[in-house]
Formats: C-alpha cells, structure tokens, sequence
C-alpha cells in the first residue's frame, strides 16, 4: 500500500506564501516530509484557488481551505473532509486606531464605518457580531474593501478587516511610524466563534488509505509544532524568509510572534478541531442563508485522526527522536 | 442580421454549458465544482431579476466609458499620428499607462479620484479606449494622397480636414473597430466593478466567486452576453446608417 | 523667364540609370503650353521636380516672381465623397471667383451630375469637376498631368479654348499623349526626349489656336510631324 | 527613435512620480498614503534585483502570448472576414469571450488548465489578442477593387490571396497595431500572474499590494514601462525592415 | 451573333432617369471592335452590364456559346506591390503563353522597367503592364476600357496592331475617346447616344486597319466624320 512505500502529494494552502503557512513551510523545507517517505509539493494559493475544488479535480491531495468554505462546499456534496484546524482563533480581525474610542462591547460598533468584503466571510463574522449585539446594518456603515488601504489610512474608515498576524502586523508598523497606534477588535473575544483555516482531504483518501493521511497529518503538525515552537524561533523564520521574500526580518519576527497566540493558545493543542466553533460557524451560516440547510459538519471532521496524530506529534517532539517511521514500516 | 446574432450567442453559449456539464459528469463532480442543470435553473428563478437590473446598471456605465474612449482616442491618436516629437511623447505616454495592470493602477486612481462612479468610469474607459486609439493611430497616420493632394497644394489642409479625410477613407474599417470596443468596455466596466464598485455584475460576480457559486456566474455571463449581442448588433446597424448618410448610400 | 530650369539632373533612388541629365528648358510667356514625350519619359517626373514634390535633385528652377504659386493636378485626384461635387466646388472657390465655378460648371457640362458624390462619377465627369476646382484658385502656373485623359475630344477641345479664353495672362503647362491636340492648341511644345538623347528637351511653336484664330491643316500637319520627329 | 522613446518614458514616468509626492505633501498625506521619495529609493535598493528578473519573466511569456494571439487574430479574422452565417458565428464568439471579464473566467480557466504556464499564457493572449482582432476584421472585410479585379476575373482570388492583398495594401496599420498590441500582451501577462499568483511581476505587485506597498509597485511600473518602451521600439523598427523588403523600399 | 444585347434598360439607383432605355447591339464577328460615345454616356456602366458587374438591369444578354469568358480591364487597375512586375506577370501567366507574354514584354516596352514594384512605373507603363497580364488569359470577349489612355499615340497604334494581328478570331471592345484610332483600327464601332436619342446605339463600319492593309486619308476622314455625326 501507498503508505509504506514514498509517495508523491500535492497540497494546495489557502493563500500566499506567507507566515499564515509557517508549519506547512517548515514541514516542507525541513524535509519532515521526507523523513515521512512524502513529496509534498506545496502549492501557493490565492483568492481564485479553491483547495476543495483542486481535491475533487484530483490536482491536490490535500489542502487548506476556510470553515465556511468547507461547509458550502459539504452542503452542495462535495466529499471533502477535515483532518485538522490550524487556527484555534480566526486570525481574521479588525484593525483600528486608538484615537478611536476602545471598542469593549459590541454596542461599541454602532455608528462606526466597517470595511468589510461583501461576499467575503468578514462580511459573515460582521453580520454575526452584529446580530450578536442586537444591531443590523442600519447600526453602522458598511464600506467595500478592495486591494488597497487608502480609505482607512485616510480615516474614511474606522474598522478594516486584516489577517492580524499578517497584514496586521504590516499595517501596525506603518501607522506605528508615522506615531500611530492600533487596535485589533478581534470577533472571538465578543463570542462569534468562527472558523479559519483547516487541513482538507477529499473522503476518498481517507477511505482508500487513512495511513497515509495519518502519515500526512503527523508530518504537518510536527511542522507546525516545530515552526511555532519559541525556541525554535531562528530556523522557522529562516524558512519563512525563503518562501516570503517580501517581508522584512523585524515585521516577520512580530508576524510569527502573532501566528504562535492564534495557532496555538494556551489550552489548545496544536490542530485540534474545535468541534463547537465548527458548530456555532455553521449555525452563523445556516442563520444568514448562506447554506440552504444543515450539514451536520461534525460528521466530516475526522477527529480520530487529528487525536491520533497529535499524540504521535507530541510524542516524539518530546523524544525529539523519529520513532515513527519504525513504528509504522513493516 | 440581430436574430442571427442573438441565436448565435445562444449555440455558443449552450456550446460551453455542454462542454462544463459533460466535464462534470464525466469526472463525477459535485455540485461544489460545477453545479448540475436543475441548480443553475433554479438560481436563474433565484437571480434573474436582480442580474438583468446589475447588467443594465454596468452596461449604462459601459456605454458612457465608450463614449469617453473614443473621444480619448481620437484626441491621442490626432496629436500622436504625426512622427513628430509631440507625437511620439503623447503615444508613449499612453502606450505606457496601457500596459500598467490596472489592479495595480487602482489604488492610485482611488488615492485621486476616490471609489464610485468616477474611478468605474475611468477604468472602463482605459481598458476600452486602447484598442480605439490603435486603429486610429494607424488610419490617421497614413496619408491619402489623391485626396488630399488638392487641398495641402492649395494650403487648405488644416489638421480638421486631414482628419475628415482619413476617418471618411476608413470609415468601414473605424466601425469595426468602434462597434467591437463596445465589447471592451463591458469588460472594462465589469472590470472596474469587480475591484471597485459596489454596484453592477462585475461586483455580483466577485460576491459570486466569493462564495464559489458557479451557477451564478454562469448567468451573469449569460446576460452579459445577449446584452452585448443585442448592443453589438445596434452598433453595427448604426454604423451602416452612419455610412450610408456621409457617403450618401454609397 | 516665367519659368526656368537649368540644368537639371535627376535619379530616382535605386535605379540604374538618371531620369534627367543637364536638362534646361524655359517658359518666357504666358500661354497654354505643353510638355510632351512618349510614355515613360518623365514628364510627371518634371512637374513634380516644378512643384518641389522632388526635391533632391540638382540644378535650378527659378520662376520670375520668386514666390510664383506652382498647381499641379493630375487625373487621379479624387474629391472627398461625404458631400456632392457641387458642394465641394463651392467650398473651395474663393470667394470672387464663385461666377467663373458656374461658368465652369454648365461650359465642363457637370451641371447635371453636380449634385452627385464624385464617386459616382465616371472618368471624363472627375476628369473636369477635378479641373474646375484647380482653375478657380489663384495661380501663375498650372500643369495639367494629363487631367482630361478621360474626356471626349470634342468636349476637350471645348474646355481648352475656355481656359485660353479665361486666363490669357497665366501659364498652362499640359502633359497629354494627343499629338494634334497639343500641336493646334499649344504655344510652346517642350519635348520631353529619352535621357541618352541631348540636349533632352526641345521646344517647338504649336498653332496656339483660339476662338478667334483657326487654323490651317497644312500647317497642323505641319507641326505635327516636327513634334513626331523632335521625340 | 528608440532613444527619444526612452527618455521621453522617463519624462513620463518622473511626471507621475512628482504628481503623486505633490499631492503627498500638499495634503500632508503621511508615510503610508504615499511613501515618500527616499523611501521609493531605499525599496528600489532592495528589490530592483529581484524585480528586473520577474519583469523579464513575464516579458518573455508576454512576446509568446502575443505572438499566439496575433496567430489566433490572423485566423479569426480570415474566418470573420465574411458576412457569412460562419463569419458571423466565429465573430460572435470571439466578442462574446472577451466580454467575459477574465477574473470572471479564470476559475474556469484553472479548473480547466490546472495552474501554471499555460493558463498564465491562455489569458495572456485573450487580453491581447481582442484589438488585433479588431483591426484585423476592418482590414480583412474591406476589398481592394483595383487590385482584385483581375483575380477575381480569372478566377485565381483564392482567399489566401486575398487576405495577402489586403494586408499589404494596410501595412502600416497592422504594423502600428501589432507593435501596439504589445503592450496589451505585457498587460495580459501581468493580469493573469496577479490572478494565478505563482510568478512574474504580476505576482509581487500583487503581494505589494496585499502588504499596501506602494513604493514598490511604483518600481514595478517603472521597470515595466522601460521594458515595453524598449520592446515597442524594436517592434516598430521591424515593422519597418519589414515593410522596406515587401514593398520594396517603397 | 457572339455577343446579343437586346432591349437593355438600366437605371441607377436613386438617380433621375435611367442610363439605358431599350438599347440594343450586337457584335456578330470577332476582330477589333470599338464603344465609342462621349464621356458620361455610359461605356463603362454597359462594360458592367456585359460582365455581369450590374445585373439589375432588364433586357437580354447573349453571347455565343454560353460559357463564353467576357473579361473587362480598366486604367485604374493596380498589380500588388510586393514584388516586381516581370514576377506578377509570370506568375498569371497560363502555361503555354509564356512566349507569347515575352513577346508583349518587349513589343510593349516595358522590359528594361519589367523589374520595378509597379507603384514605380508611369500611368503608360502601369496600362500597358496591366494590358499584358489580360492578353494571355484565356477570354472571348475582351473589354478595354481606356486600359491604353495614358500611352502615347505612336505606342499605342503599335500595341492595337500587334493584337489585332496575335488575336485575329478573339472579339475586343475597344473603349476610347480618340476618333482617329478608333475609326483606324476598329471594325466595328458601336456609338453609344444619350438616352434621350433613339436608337441610342448606332453601329458603323470602321477602317479595321491592319499591318497588311494601310487606309486612305479620306475614308479615315469620312468614317472619322461619320462618327461624330453620329454621337
Ligand atoms: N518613385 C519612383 N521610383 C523609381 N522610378 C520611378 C519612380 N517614379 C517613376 N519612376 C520611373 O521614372 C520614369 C518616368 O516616370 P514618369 O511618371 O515621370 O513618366 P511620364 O513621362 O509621366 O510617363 P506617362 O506619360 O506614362 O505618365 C519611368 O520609367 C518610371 O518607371
Ligand atoms: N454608381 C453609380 N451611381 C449613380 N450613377 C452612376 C454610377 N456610376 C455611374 N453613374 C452615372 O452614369 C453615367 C455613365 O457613367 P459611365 O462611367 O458608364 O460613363 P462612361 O461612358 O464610362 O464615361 P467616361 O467616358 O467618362 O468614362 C454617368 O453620368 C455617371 O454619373
Ligand atoms: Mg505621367
Ligand atoms: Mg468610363
């Protein structure tokens, strides 16, 4: 079976190469997937990439794709399944300035002008939060957001969606040079739970050889587990820096500094799938009729394998010595 | 000439939905990837209205922008026929705006003209202008000496009158040109919507990408495309009457 | 000298041999004038030397005044075809000469055609709606680059005893390949000669007939035989 | 020529440049609106290298895409050039799929394609080829009376004949828009690696973008611009030579 | 009959009266035929009629055999200009023609220019080129349409004998505005008359001069008469 022997894969993440992707790099350049018997070829993403897509069309194995991505995709049948969930909190946040009065309960939002991305899931989150409080959008202004920041540099715009570790980090420091300070207004401290992004692979994988997507997963997490380790700081940004060339060292140091309180929290454990915000992400989207009826997601997240892995990954962190592989081969 | 068109679009279009759906059952794909008939019907009863009004909304914008890029590239191509120093300063200026993406260029058209209208305008009329503005440049920059002979002898040739000549010489081929940008433009104008505006098809199929709801952006294209066949047809009707009263039903 | 080249040497660029060697001729009168030569020869050549359409040759041409104003017009000149000839004509009559386009317009015989488009025309109607917008500019000389080729020639000979009665003071030079034609009407013959030939250019009096003096046939047949024999 | 084109980009270019820094500091816009110039520098300091590389990257998937699309213009418009019931069928679908905005076709595109080279070409050439087309159909409808007479009445006007008449007779405009039509393919090129971000300039403006960088997509501008301005100089002087050999120096 | 018109009418759109009202001719032999009438009467618009260029006309026309090849050649045309004239010329040559072509070549002077684009040469050059590439063709009919206006006349009566005597069982229409060559070397003329004159064509004999058979100065007067009495 494929499992014992080495076998080529490709992994299509969400988004750019950047530090959103710390532990998928780190498990590729550190050869974690070699030493797994895998070649991983991962695949930048994008705004039109679709990993789900890609599993179906059989142009990846696995991939990384957003919550309410892999609930639209679940209720229109698409065999897609979750192995794990990278991001314990939604890196997904608002940025605004200080000069703006702190936003401590979500009543604090109304009147404020909210960039959103219509059609985006920020637009979703927002409209969760805001019902959450008791408001619509008459409460606030709405304003399209687009490639470009200028309309909240130039304050036409209070809150403006941001990946807080990477953007965040990016337009933190700017303003911070020009003597500005921000904030972040972050959903899930106002208790809109809601999914980011999570390790996809298609059910037929998981049928045909769950070995190997145990293999997978262990390799990936011990990447993750590895890059978002503080002591081991220097090689993950080392890697990082390969993949981003764009991002000064200062900004990316800062930037995994973030990744690390959103991947892995205090409690949680690195992957794990946090089986009530997938819940609570498919009420949000069930409620806003983005999804014509229930999936019933805990039914496609395959937490036995997350569990499995993890301990494995934890293990022989631990031993810092690979066991697995003799474990596992014949 | 119109019936013809609008049933063409029809074959073709039928054409892609056939190649889409026996991709999708060939492969067995979920509804996700490419959605069945059934689900594209219903999302036509779903969305039909709403799309056919965003279609005329963008298509108004559109023709407006057209409008604008033939004013455009008539002026360019008046100052940029000749070899002269001007001449080749005004085309390099706009051969080099042309080749800047304009996803890039949006940010500072935004800084400059802030969102809505003005910046939509704006980018439909640049996407639509450049194909215009080559042709021009070619018809306006060639010389038609047995017309023009009597005129430049006789000191009469005034920059008006070349341009009267040239243009009328190459009418067939300027409606072509003109009635085919029409095309330009939607797509400059759905263009713009879909990194600017919050109005227009170009904005409802980014929500439609947004939520990889493939069956709407079929529709979208599917309006999008008999509005312009119908738009296309008016043209070239247009640009028969056009000829017809300047060369006098030549 | 009304008109007068010296010396004139041309070559067209990559071409074996010159067009024109030492070439001189000379107009001293005004009059209707012909330059004539066989096919090939160069007289379009010339005039377009005269107009300064040609400029990189050698030798001078000088006019008396020396801003005299040179027309040319030859028969494929075509009027822009988005209005009728007639509009076109009064566009480009100056204004003065707007009684002389009339008398153009019946004598040529293109009034009944004149609310055409010129493409509509056939040869002989562009042929003299072409002339008439030329004869009612201000020049002093006009060549004619075989601009009623495609007249009839009763007709023909009608319009040139017009213009000689119109413009006696002003110099016509008429390229044509009618031998009689040029020999009854014109003043000075200057025949054009092949470029081994020397000197290359020949003057000969024609009848120079008008409406007041006919001609003899002796003497036609006269000239035209000292035309047939100068080529 | 081609030095006045360069130098004349660079008015150009140092033109927008102190557009942007007067506004900057007429409305005392800070750092992040509009970088300021020694920022602009220490960028270019930084990434010209990598930079000039992806530019020429893209250039060179630029020159392919547009030598497909002028392949692909060439053969629609032989097919588009009759009012035939095909001529207007092959029209109609050449229209219609530009009007689709390629954002809109991309996901199609890539499920189609996969990623890579060849989707990166596909819409590379669809950007470009549209205005050739264009052109293209005004020129190939248009008889030559004068020179296709005696062809057609010997019965020798087989088409390929016909479409070599027409295009010697317009020359210089298909050499104006095929030069031009560069710069449409450089755009293309650009869009489509914004889209399939995987390489090529199209791809670092768009992470400067996502990191609102404007100085760096300020440089990206200028090394496109030089490239194109150099690019569009060459095409001209070819169109040229090879105008000089055909018509014979005519 | 070789060629039948019978009961032709013909109106151009959107013009006052028509062109042709029941006009007949016919040609009945081959040799060297001539149109002849003055300008705008409509020679070139019934050379469209007989090619079939026109066909809203009413009436009738019949030639011999009924796949007889009409072919019409007018000054205007134009060779490409993407390599020389002798390259054209031998590239529309049918196989089998090629001497007689060589022989045109040289008889028509345009060998020592034969290797120039064709934009280069001289209107004559450009019609006797243009000439060239239809006479060895295969036709019945031939309809020149002023396809030699701009040669000279010492040329062009070379050319017309030089066909006359390689072609002896072919039929040409000769379009010109010159009477003397016309009554010379055609022998049939038909006279083309305004649409108000009926008939409103006439056909009158001419000398049908050939190399063998000269022509005496008065019958070419009296025909010469004939015909301008009869336009
Ligand atoms: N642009 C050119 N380049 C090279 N040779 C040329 C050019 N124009 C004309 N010639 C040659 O120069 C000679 C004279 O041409 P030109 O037109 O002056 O003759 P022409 O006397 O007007 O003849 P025609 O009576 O037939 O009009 C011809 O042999 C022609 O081939
Ligand atoms: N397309 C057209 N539409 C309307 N009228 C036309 C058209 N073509 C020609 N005519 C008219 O028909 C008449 C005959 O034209 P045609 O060219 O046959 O005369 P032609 O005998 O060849 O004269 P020429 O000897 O000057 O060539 C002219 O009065 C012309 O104005
Ligand atoms: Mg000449
Ligand atoms: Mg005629």
């Amino acid at each position: 079976p494929a499992s014992a022997t080495d076998v080529k894969i490709t992994y299509r993440l969400k988004w750019l190469f950047n530090v959103s992707a710390a532990g998928d790099l780190y498990a590729d350049a550190d050869g974690i997937f070699e030493a797994h018997g895998l070649y991983v070829t991962v695949k930048a993403g994008g705004p039109e990439r679709d990993a789900i897509k890609e599993l179906e069309l059989g142009y990846a194995d696995f991939g990384v794709a957003s919550a309410d991505q892999v609930i639209r995709a679940l209720s229109k049948k698409s065999p897609v399944v979750v192995i794990a969930q990278l991001f314990q909190t939604n890196p997904l946040q608002w940025v605004y300035r200080d000069t703006l009065s702190n936003i401590q309960k979500l009543q604090d939002l109304k009147k404020h002008t909210i960039g959103i991305t219509y059609g985006g899931n920020d637009e979703t989150i927002m409209r969760a939060l805001l019902s959450a409080g008791g408001m619509d959008e008459r409460d606030v202004t709405y304003f399209s957001v687009r490639y470009d920041y200028t309309p909240f540099y130039k304050g036409r715009v209070d809150l403006w969606p941001v990946y807080r570790n990477a953007q965040g980090i990016i337009i933190a420091n700017k303003l911070k040079a020009a003597g500005e300070t921000v904030r972040f207004f972050d959903p899930a401290k106002h208790g809109v739970q809601f999914v980011a992004n999570s390790v996809v692979t298609s059910q037929r994988m998981i049928e045909k050889d769950p070995a190997l997507v145990l293999r997978f997963l262990c390799a990936l997490l011990k990447g993750w587990h590895l890059a978002m380790a503080p002591d081991n700081q220097e090689n993950a940004i080392g890697i990082i820096q390969k993949f981003d060339t764009d991002t000064p060292l200062p900004t990316l140091i800062r930037q995994l500094a973030s990744t690390r309180l959103l991947v892995h929290p205090a409690g949680t454990s690195i992957g794990e799938i946090d089986v009530n915000a997938w819940r609570q992400t498919e009420a949000i989207m069930l409620a806003q009729h983005l999804i014509p009826k229930p999936v019933e997601i805990e039914k496609s997240l395959e937490l036995g394998i997350q569990q499995n892995a993890h301990q494995i990954v934890s293990k022989n962190i631990l031993e810092k010595t690979n066991v697995y592989i003799e474990k596992e081969s014949p | 000439m119109l019936y013809r068109r609008l049933y063409q679009f029809f074959i073709i279009y039928l054409l892609g939905l056939a190649i889409l759906f026996t991709i999708k059952y060939t492969l067995r794909l979920s509804e996700y990837v490419i959605p069945a008939p059934a689900t594209v019907l219903l999302t036509v009863a779903e969305v039909y209205a709403r799309y056919s009004k965003d279609v005329f909304d963008t298509f108004s914008v559109a023709i407006i922008g057209q409008l604008i890029s033939i004013g455009l590239a008539i002026f360019i191509s008046i100052f940029g026929r000749h070899a002269s120093w001007v001449g080749s300063f005004v085309k390099v200026a706009a051969y080099n705006v042309q080749a800047y993406p304009i996803v890039a260029l949006a940010p500072i058209i935004f800084i400059l003209l802030g969102d809505g209208f003005l910046s939509r305008l704006l980018i439909a009329a640049m996407i639509c202008y450049f194909p215009l503005l080559l042709s021009m440049l070619g018809i306006m920059s060639e010389p038609i000496t047995e017309v023009e002979h009597f005129y430049a002898a006789t000191g009469r040739l005034r920059w008006q009158l070349e341009v009267k000549i040239r243009a009328f010489e190459n009418l067939h081929k300027l409606a072509t040109v003109i009635a085919g940008s029409a095309t330009l433009a939607m797509a400059g104008t759905i263009v713009a919507e879909f990194i600017a505006a919050n109005a227009g098809i170009g904005y409802s199929i980014r929500i439609a990408l947004y939520q990889s709801d493939l069956s709407k952006i079929l529709i979208a294209l599917f309006f999008i495309g008999i509005t312009l066949s119908c738009y296309q047809g008016f043209l070239e009707w247009l640009g028969q009457q056009a000829g017809k009263l300047w060369a006098g039903n030549a | 000298m009304l008109l007068d080249c010296q010396d004139i040497t041309y070559q067209y660029p990559n071409t074996e041999l010159p067009l024109f060697k030492h070439l001189s001729f000379g107009i001293d009168m005004p009059g209707f004038h012909a330059i004539f030569g066989p096919s090939g020869v160069g007289k379009t050549s010339l005039a377009r030397i005269l107009t300064g359409q040609i400029n990189d040759f050698t030798g001078t041409v000088t006019t008396k005044k020396d801003n005299s104003k040179i027309l040319y017009t030859y028969n494929l000149e075509r009027l822009p075809d988005w209005s009728s000839v007639e509009n076109h004509l009064a566009k480009v009559t100056p204004s003065g000469k707007e009684d002389l386009k009339e008398v153009f317009i019946d004598f040529f015989g293109v009034r009944k055609i004149a609310h055409y488009r010129f493409s509509k025309l056939s040869l002989g109607q562009k042929n003299r709606v072409n002339l008439i917008r030329y004869l009612v500019q201000a020049f002093d000389v006009l060549i004619m680059d075989e601009c009623l080729a495609n007249v009839d020639e009763r007709r023909r000979e009608a319009i040139i005893l017009k213009i000689k009665e119109h413009f006696p003071d002003r110099c016509f030079l008429y390229i044509s390949h009618n031998v009689s034609e040029v020999a009854r009407f014109c003043r000075q013959i200057t025949i054009l000669r092949s470029v081994h030939k020397s000197p290359q250019a020949i003057a000969i009096s024609g009848l120079n007939q008008t409406k007041e003096k006919p001609f003899e046939k002796e003497t036609l047949e006269k000239t035209m035989l000292e035309v047939m024999n100068a080529v």
